[in-house]
């Protein structure tokens, strides 16, 4: 490489002061650079990616009877450190998590919701018990494509035409996955929604875990499109309720009266019968009495993990 | 620095030059401080590692997001800036060009990394370096995914603008009475290497805009419910990043054939068996992407025929080893910080090579696929062999590029630490695996085993770390105090040889 | 040259062996069913031998080539190329 | 290859011996790992199915007469089995690592690999590929238990 070697001017070295410039310069760099990282740490992972097909659609029911009642309700988004889970007012375990309304028909629930997280969300309130579809116009608060961002909030109102169980939650998708949504109870127009003293009027039911032949559909008593299938139970509140089930089918199942068929662990007024963990195996049967409890519209299931979602519950009516 | 060694000139002047030896500092600058950061957090992850239960880390998320920007923060903005780094120092002077052939180009694609560097450090996503769907593209949380997304995409433009720009200085620009048997193995590896991230690179390019429309929902390439198939992805990346391995490895490579002759006083064994292994490389390093996904549920067949394609890349590896092997056998190797480290490398070299071949044995695949084998193995290959051929090449050019020597006892203790700790972590790391540990997982149950091996593994990391920061004072102490270097022969050797130093390639 | 003659015969050997073996038994899987967990950690077994005696012979030739053509080695002299300081 | 000008002059037979070599132990290799998957893989015609479906963060396990289990798997020593996996969200991987037993489980997609447990007792069943947050705890746990 002949002409490479032709030896000319001073070698110049680098120098301290240039080190330290250079030092300078990056250490500049990690400073500011680490301001934004952990400024904006979380706010990153705070958005799920959107789901195709998320349109509310429109229920336009009217109120039917105005009770005049009007039952102001405040609430804020929570998140918890690591976001996995979310909530109204107190994170899961805590005193004030997702609290229930309790509302009569025609009653105007006004909502005062801010939020108090740092990620982006919306308020709406839903008759689905899953998912983030069936908005009630009037009910939302922002939307999943222009969410309230940290510290924003708002106001809106839902008035409860017909009795059930609605929901209040995150309309952001995902969100309600993760623990934003709570229970509205609708009962009938009139009466209080609270937990009667015991009546000592008893009911006894009884329910029979029943199975397709292929194992995909599971029901009680009858499969769906069969006489008798998931019957709706009605009692009136305080009464005395005692549920005997039999695993007629050949897997494992679990009864239990949930709120939210979906959150098959929270079961309520003390009614499981076993468990997911200890199940009925087939043939066995077991049995359990409770009192019911304040009015609305609840679910017996099968507790067992997914069983519910295939089709193992029917409604429980509180009156 | 070699025109910093002849005419001073304010650093900004260095910042904003198109001249390849300005450009290559600018490379090798961040591409050291990415190396840093990215093994931070190998660091934090072993300590959450070193037992069962919560250890640093609060939660399965955060430790999520870290091992993933240390997987990509090595891979693209450590090895790949590196490799360029010296590519730009030495090819123009080795082809005997002023310049690289497009000196703006060359600007502009190193100037591409530091955004990109920014995105994907910002958003910190959790989805692992190669984001697989339908994870990534119906659960992974936004916009940190989505920023990931643009940062590679950015990092992909970036090392092909790079590897164009090494082609055409290569095959176009080289000196006239300078024919390609005679060009330097190190240019080689560069040419080969270029060559194969312009084949690979685009089909991941394509995999992203894929990814990102999916995630914006206005797609399903990858979503079964929509009909896509998330399979396809994982071929599309593969089909990138099976290659990608031999251009992260070929300059490595390419290093250690600087280095031995060098310092064995000899010269290489076999300069055409090296370019053959080089050619060889960069051919059947395509016909082998899928043994990554032996278990997606492919066919016996597939399997078979990727698996012969893999083995068909051994033997140009082998040969590799060989001729460093060979080069050594008679010489007079005068054992200074590099070479130690291009010897360290090799013994490394030849373990993950081992590795790889039983792990290509299709019903192997049970036993060690996405375990700590696979972790330990192509850690050996990224740290064993390419840092440390990098490593050992960064000592050996540090004379030219600040006119002083480096501390030569502190590089040793260096490379005997690191050695020990590579050692200690992926050779266990390799054990772990057959005791069936996966990989990335947050926490583990306290099995006997699991708990000792990980112990052993975050000492060993430790140990790497201690030597880290060692190098990094070394550097810094010696660029500022450290003793003047005798530029006509640093490490004493005696020989003609070219100097980059002196090459004339005037400023522009 | 030796080690690389000694090389080639005990790989050699270790080609050779197996396979034969392998001849034999294959293909009575039937009644039975065979356990993957023998044949795979079986399979894994001998590609170790093969892994591990290479890795020896390896390991070992660059220990002796770094200690015997070690600049300070007693026996160490200029090679060739150094005369004319070009390579 | 003829040695390059660059190299020095010297025979070049030995990197042919030792090319030869590594190709032959690569030979070996293959044929070896080529033929006990072809044992591995050939399933017996008898083995009973189980539907295996990998979800954020369970698995659940269907047998052929439509017991489904969640997180548990009650199989019986001695029979051979035959798993059909898929998922409902995300790529996971269905690993009984003492069982040597390992597939993804693909949405959209049914793999299948069929195993024999010859040993009574409680084996660990994990999640092998990267899931999300609780990937680390997607565990569940085999139960072979001696059949009548």
């Amino acid at each position: 490489m002949a002409q490479l070697e032709q030896q000319q001017d001073p070698i110049y070295r680098t120098s301290p002061e240039r080190t330290y410039k250079m030092m300078a310069i990056m250490l500049g760099i990690c400073i500011v650079g680490g301001g934004i990282f952990f400024g904006l740490w979380d706010f990153w992972t705070s958005m799920p990616p959107e789901i195709m097909g998320q349109d509310a659609e429109d229920h336009g029911a009217a109120p039917a009877t105005a009770s005049g009642v009007e039952i102001p309700v405040s609430l804020s988004f929570v998140e918890s450190s690591d976001f996995r889970t979310l909530a109204f007012n107190a994170l899961p375990g805590e005193a004030g998590n997702n609290p229930t309304i309790m509302a009569n028909v025609g009653d105007k629930i006004v909502f005062d919701v801010i939020n108090d997280g740092v990620s982006f969300h919306a308020f709406g309130v839903t008759a689905e018990e899953e998912g983030f579809e069936g908005i009630f116009p009037g009910s939302e608060i922002a939307s999943a494509t222009s969410p309230l961002k940290a510290g924003e909030g708002g106001t809106s109102e839902f008035i409860p035409t017909e009795p059930g169980t609605y929901y209040y939650i995150c309309t952001v998708p995902g969100h309600r996955m993760q623990g934003m949504v709570g229970e509205i109870i609708v009962g009938e127009a009139g009466t209080s929604a609270q937990a009667a003293a015991p009546t000592g009027v008893n009911h006894d039911f009884v329910l029979d875990f029943v199975e397709s032949s292929d194992f995909r559909t599971l029901a009680f008593n009858a499969l769906p499109g069969e006489e008798g299938s998931n019957p709706e139970i009605r009692v009136k509140s305080g009464d005395q309720v005692t549920v005997t089930a039999t695993n007629a089918g050949v897997s494992f199942h679990a009864f239990g009266v949930v709120s939210n068929p979906d959150d098959f662990n929270s079961v309520i007024f003390d009614s499981a019968i076993n468990s997911a963990s200890n199940p009925l195996k087939a043939g066995e049967s077991g049995s359990v009495t409770f009192l019911a409890g304040a009015p609305g519209t609840y679910y017996y299931i099968c507790t067992v993990p997914g069983h519910a979602l295939q089709g193992m519950q029917g409604s429980f009516i509180v009156e | 620095m070699v025109l910093e060694l002849q005419r001073p000139r304010p650093i900004w002047q260095i910042m904003f030059s198109t001249h390849h030896t300005d450009i290559g500092l600018l490379y090798l600058i961040t591409s050291l401080a990415f190396m840093f950061m990215g093994g931070a957090l190998a660091l934090i992850l072993r300590l959450e590692l070193f037992a069962p239960g919560t250890q640093v880390i609060a939660d399965s998320m955060t430790y999520n997001r870290i091992f993933t920007v240390h997987g990509t923060t090595l891979i693209f903005l450590f090895i790949l800036p590196s490799a360029s780094a010296f590519g730009n120092y030495l090819v123009p002077i080795m082809v005997r060009f002023k310049d690289m052939a497009y000196p703006k180009l060359n600007a502009i694609a190193f100037w591409m990394i530091p955004p990109a560097g920014a995105l994907i450090w910002l958003g910190f996503a959790d989805f692992t370096w190669y984001a697989y769907p339908t994870y990534s593209t119906i659960s992974a949380p936004g916009p940190a995914a989505d920023m990931w997304i643009f940062g590679l995409k950015i990092l992909g433009v970036s090392s092909i603008l790079g590897s164009i720009n090494f082609v055409v200085t290569i095959m176009k620009c080289k000196h006239p009475d300078l024919p390609l048997s005679k060009l330097p193995l190190l240019a080689w590896a560069y040419l080969t290497s270029s060559l194969i991230t312009i084949v690979a690179v685009p089909t991941f390019a394509a995999a992203l805009l894929m990814l990102l429309t999916d995630r914006l929902g206005a797609s399903g390439f990858f979503n079964p419910t929509l009909g896509g198939d998330p399979i396809a992805y994982q071929h599309l990346f593969w089909f990138t990043f099976h290659p990608e391995v031999y251009i992260l490895v070929i300059p490595a490579i390419g290093f250690m054939y600087e280095i031995f002759p060098r310092f064995s006083r000899k010269p290489i064994f076999s300069h055409s068996s090296g370019v053959a292994a080089f050619t060889l490389l960069a051919i059947v390093g395509f016909a082998s992407w899928a043994h990554h996904m032996y278990a997606t549920g492919m066919s016996f067949t597939e399997k078979t025929v990727f698996m012969v394609g893999t083995l068909a890349a051994v033997p140009a590896s082998a040969m590799h080893t060989f001729n460093f092997l060979a080069t050594m056998w008679g010489g007079r190797i005068k054992f200074a910080t590099p070479i130690m480290w291009a010897v360290g490398g090799i013994a490394l070299f030849f373990s993950a090579g081992a590795g790889g071949v039983v792990n290509s044995a299709m019903p192997l695949d049970f036993i060690t696929h996405d375990s700590y084998w696979v972790v330990g193995h192509f850690h050996l290959f990224v740290m064993g062999t390419i840092l440390f051929g990098t490593v050992g090449f960064v000592y050996y050019f540090f004379p030219y590029v600040t006119g002083r020597m480096y501390n030569e006892m502190w590089g040793k203790i260096h490379f005997i630490l690191s050695f020990v700790g590579t050692v200690m972590v992926f050779f266990t790391q390799h054990i772990l695996g057959l005791f069936g540990m996966p990989r990335r997982i947050y926490d583990y149950p306290p099995i006997p085993e699991w708990v000792q091996m990980n112990i052993i593994i975050t000492v060993g990391a430790m140990i790497i770390g201690i030597s880290m920061a060692i190098f990094l004072v070394n550097l810094i102490y010696s660029s500022a105090k450290g003793k003047p270097a005798n530029m006509d022969d640093p490490f004493g050797l005696g020989g003609k040889y070219y100097f980059p130093y002196k090459a004339k390639n005037p400023h522009h | 040259m030796k080690v690389i003659f000694g090389l080639a015969l005990v790989l050699g050997l270790l080609v050779i062996i197996p396979s034969i073996e392998n001849a034999l038994a294959a293909g009575d899987e039937p009644g039975e069913y065979l356990d993957r967990r023998v044949e795979i950690w079986g399979l894994f077994y001998r590609l170790m031998i093969v892994a591990f005696t290479v890795g020896t012979v390896v390991s070992g030739l660059i220990v002796w080539l770094v200690l015997r053509f070690r600049e300070s080695n007693p026996k160490a002299k200029p090679t060739e190329y150094e005369a004319d300081g070009k390579w | 290859m003829v040695s390059g000008n660059m190299s020095g002059n010297h025979s070049t037979w030995p990197e042919w011996v030792y090319v030869g070599v590594v190709v032959a132990l690569l030979c070996y290799v293959g044929a070896e790992a080529w033929n006990i998957e072809r044992i591995v893989e050939h399933v017996p015609a008898d083995a009973e199915i189980i539907k295996v479906t990998g979800q954020q963060w369970l698995w659940t396990f269907e047998h052929e007469d439509g017991t489904k289990e969640i997180g548990e798997l009650h199989l019986e020593k001695g029979k051979a089995y035959k798993f059909e996996i898929t998922s409902k969200d995300v790529v996971h991987s269905f690993n009984i690592h003492d069982y040597v037993v390992l597939l993804d489980a693909v949405p959209g997609r049914i793999n299948t690999v069929w195993f024999s447990p010859n040993e009574a007792g409680e084996f660990p069943i994990q999640c092998r590929e990267y899931c999300g947050l609780i990937h680390y705890n997607m565990r569940g746990t085999l139960y072979v238990e001696n059949g009548a």
